[in-house]
């Protein structure tokens, strides 16, 4: 197992790297910028090194002084935990190049994966489903994005080539609607990703956004472990997370999860990864993409399978093969995970500031994942995303009872926090039924009634 | 007195915001007196129950050994020295080891007491594998050198002190 | 002086808003001096935070409907009415249901601004069937009648103001 | 289900039992004394009612006005949780007679149960193994008592007949022994009990303490969740759980569970209880009592079945059946419980105070159980049981290494916690190796060498 551990990112998921890592016996680096020096990770790490300023390009997001960190403060392996430079093939080249470990796949995969366009071609070929869309390399003037979309027929969706997290990202209806909004979805790529090349699939009004968990050893064993489902997003923002899928079925589950193998296994894909489908209403999916890192929502998979994905990533970038085969993976119970971001419940902006009277909730199926603590200042640089919440219970109707009772028990004074929506999203009698889309969230939008009264006016 | 039971004092004080603390026991006498002004403008900073939560969340058994002296002293709340008007501090732009001489044999670029001139080399910054030079970026006298040769720096760790003239 | 103790100490002093303290005994000396205008600024601050707690963890859509307004006041700081100096509360011995008569067609045993004998019979809490006489432990006058007749009381709740005189 | 339901107890297990509600949705009264008005219980229940003054006796013990309480504000059943009122069978009964629900079992087994001579005759007739001791009712005269340890064969054990919690409980090792602490013993149970009667049984050296969870529905089906090892007590008093028993196999679960099952089932019993053995190193085991209510650490057994006891017994209560039937238990992985108490780690003497920084653990495989609150004044009168710290992974080497990261990411100031002597137990040779017994624990007391110094010297 690794000597020393660097744990390349903040909040969440640092600390629940380290807390595995304290785990497996493994001590830890905390990296951090100016802004975050008095951040959780910090504390909890056995050593921690200020590498940059508080704009994350001069610190998370700085590879050589991450992998100058590594060489000085000697670590043997790299954690790059979600966003940041999780998904950055030079990043995971760099680590190799010196020698130190990286938890997760190899470069030439994050870089594959991550060029949207190629990674539909080769699951096309590799027999995995995919959304009809733009053809080779897609698109960058708008005169072929018409060709395409009269091809598609409307609605389509635009997409980034080259990007993810829903920038470039837009669902246009007709004609004049491309017209308008191509430029400015490309505009956006060009702003985050410096690529004016995008692409355009059809798009799905009612559909459901499901994704496998897959889990692979350098030995070429790939499982999955089910499904999650994650509908529940705002403007492409995941907000609330489930496994199983509520309208999931041992059959389609199989066939799913069989797509999902295969997708890892036709690129010789290592360490953990999610790949991403639509579930239409009429049972079909179609592969969206595949995310080469752990994922934000990776505690609710972890609560129905009992595999714990962040000690298993580590084994496995270590050289162990993978702990349990496809047939031990068994789904129990159903999970939840709310995700608090410090926001303000109406206006959904950002609300930055100190935390007092912090008090999470516990007790039997209840997890919470969280960097906060008593006077911590929720800093305005980085993400939002300041706690997990995470239940577990025998059956759906049980966990939505879990996950609302814990809500009311948590406590966050100082900053506000999205806690009014997820309580407004679990009451909601179609959420209950588990009969929603992507479109789902879009009921609440510049509506002041109670959820009850919208879902009836509709 | 250790100096680590004087730093809990003065976080103490910090945090209770105190401007004045004076102990006798059979060990001896401390008196210990903050600029008031200091306290009251402090009193925001004052708030956050940083220190104990940083005490006991932290693994003391681990930590001891493997953290290096410079990381941990930059976490806590004295890194940067007091300095007084004329005088600078030189910090370290990135992340790697410092060194105060071109090889293992040659002479340190600067020592205590010394006078530099501007541009002057002051230290090296090994990071992957390149040797970057820290300059000078004014002419003057260097009155402290806060880092041992060898030793891992953070970024914005404290490297010397740099008084004008 | 262990920090322990110093601690207390500190925390007495930020929640007593004091901004002097001097101990001496048989195992020293210490002696703390607090920013006086900080000190008083902070009192707000240094309200525990219970009040928030309370208001969060509780759940109010069950609440709202179930909760006896009674009960919720009890549990709020302010429980009891200012008293001036001859004034005297009388409190519910048990939890119970209060009445102000024996039955549901007699007059009251008392009313605001009326005059009791020691011993003359003020209320009734009825607690497991039981009908419980509460009694003037003075003479004086009915100031104020804090419940209503059939509303439920718990230990402790005051139910009358009496007057000595 | 029921209507509403008053939780007659505070502190954690006040707080397990409202959650259970709440997920279950049935609203809660709580009852509180003056010295608890700011308690975590009062401020989480939907009513909370003042039931007298800080003394245990005049408030938690105060049966009259618990079941004033009842009928005042109109609640249907009552939790008396572990502790105070769960073992009193005229409080059971006084439920009863008021016509609501008590959840637990009858008033008669409390009383059978609680009267431990006659407990012993009855699972000596059902053919359940017991230490030999004392015949009938047990002994009140030091003369008799001789008699009875000359038969037994020394070391033997003095109790208390209607008593438990360790008062009236002493080793005695020879007959002047027995002169000397027979009449002590006596004084203490008449203090604590109101009762003189003792009863001798033989005292095993190398024992572990290990019970039995049954769960038994009101039409007579009765099964048994495995087992818990609460063998790391000090002076009686259970200090770290665990399940399962680290020396237990399959043969032998079904050869002890079967007995559990036998002793609840001989008497007819409803309801959650647990029946406690001794197991010698022969492999030879011993009832020594049933336990009629919830107890503290129910929660271990909760992790490794997936079974929520709380919400199981309340709905038992109220008439349902056995979710669920014997071979559908499953122990998977293991769990640890430390209790932590407000208590000095040297002195053991309890340290009330106010909490500050109270910072509790979290992440997978983590449970909290705590009435804690930043700002909270530990009162002086009760237990000083404030904390339940649950861990859970796959296996006993994994949930070790589990329990000791969380520990060390607890953090409560203002009050003193033996925090310290669960990481000493966690770093212990033999507690890792499962080798321990009842006195385990003997060999930390009045030594101030680190563990391994210790185990060395012995």
């Amino acid at each position: 197992m690794f000597k020393k551990l660097l744990v390349a990112n903040r909040g969440t998921i640092a600390i629940r790297i380290i807390r595995a890592c304290r785990e497996l016996g493994i001590p830890t680096i905390a990296i951090y910028s100016t802004a975050d020096k008095d951040a959780l990770h910090v504390r909890m790490a056995d050593e921690a090194v200020c590498i940059g300023p508080a704009a994350a390009e001069d610190s998370y997001l700085n590879i050589p002084s991450i992998i100058s960190t590594v060489l000085t403060y000697g670590a043997d392996a790299v954690h790059p935990g979600y966003g940041f430079l999780s998904e950055n093939g030079d990043f995971a080249e760099a680590c190799l190049k010196s020698g130190v470990n990286f938890v997760g796949p190899r470069a030439r995969h994050i870089r594959l994966m991550g060029d949207k366009p190629r990674a539909r071609r080769i699951m096309t070929r590799a027999g995995v489903p995919v959304l009809p869309g733009s053809a080779g390399n897609g698109v960058t003037e708008l005169r072929n994005a018409q060709e395409d979309a009269k091809r598609l027929g409307y609605p389509v969706l635009i997409k980034a080539a080259a990007g993810g997290g829903g920038k470039g990202m837009r669902v246009v209806r007709d004609a004049q609607e491309l017209a308008r909004l191509f430029p400015l979805a490309r505009a956006e790529s060009e702003a985050a990703f410096g690529s004016r090349t995008m692409y355009l699939e059809k798009y799905l009004e009612r559909a459901r956004h499901v994704e496998f968990q897959i889990l692979a050893d350098n030995q070429r064993n790939v499982i999955h472990l089910g499904e999650r489902d994650c509908s529940i997003q705002r403007r492409h923002q995941k907000v609330l997370e489930e496994a199983p899928c509520p309208v999931m079925t041992k059959r389609l589950r199989d066939k799913m999860g069989k797509a999902a193998v295969r997708a890892a296994e036709v690129v010789g894909y290592s360490n953990v990864g999610t790949v991403e489908f639509l579930l239409a209403d009429d049972g079909q999916f179609y592969f969206i993409e595949m995310n080469t890192r752990i994922q934000v929502e990776h505690g609710v998979t972890e609560m129905v399978t009992s595999i714990d994905l962040v000690k298993e990533s580590i084994r496995v970038a270590g050289g162990a093969a993978l702990g349990m085969k496809q047939r031990q993976v068994e789904i129990e119970g159903a999970a939840i995970e709310c995700r608090v971001y410090a926001e303000d419940p109406d206006t959904h902006l950002p609300s930055p500031g100190v935390v007092s009277n912090h008090h999470a909730p516990g007790g039997l199926g209840v997890r919470v994942e969280t960097a906060l603590y008593d006077g911590y200042r929720v800093p305005v640089q980085y993400d939002p995303l300041i706690a997990k919440l995470i239940a577990h219970a025998d059956d759906r109707g049980q966990v939505i009872a879990r996950a609302k009772a814990a809500l009311r028990e948590y406590l966050i004074d100082g900053i506000r926090t999205n806690i009014p929506l997820h309580l407004k999203i679990l009451d909601d009698p179609d959420f209950r039924k588990g009969d929603f889309a992507t479109d789902f969230l879009k009921r609440y939008e510049n509506v002041a009634e109670p959820p009850a009264a919208t879902a009836a006016a509709r | 007195m250790e100096v680590r039971e004087l730093k809990t004092l003065l976080g103490l004080m910090r945090d209770y915001e105190l401007v004045e603390l004076e102990i006798e026991d059979k060990k001896g006498k401390v008196r210990l007196v903050r600029a008031a002004a200091s306290a009251v403008g402090e009193s925001a900073a004052a708030v956050t129950p940083t220190a104990p939560v940083a005490r006991v969340i932290q693994s003391p058994v681990v930590r001891t050994a493997a953290k290096p002296a410079a990381s941990l002293n930059d976490r806590g709340a004295a890194a940067a020295p007091e300095l007084s008007e004329n005088q600078k501090l030189i910090a370290s732009p990135m992340v790697g080891t410092f060194y105060r001489a071109s090889g293992p044999d040659a002479d340190p670029f600067v020592e205590e007491g010394g006078s530099v001139r501007k541009g002057q080399t002051l230290c090296i910054i090994e990071a992957m594998k390149m040797m970057n030079e820290i300059e000078a970026d004014a002419s003057g006298r260097v009155v402290r050198i806060l880092c041992e040769s060898g030793q891992p720096v953070e970024y914005g760790q404290p490297l010397m002190v740099i008084e004008a003239g």
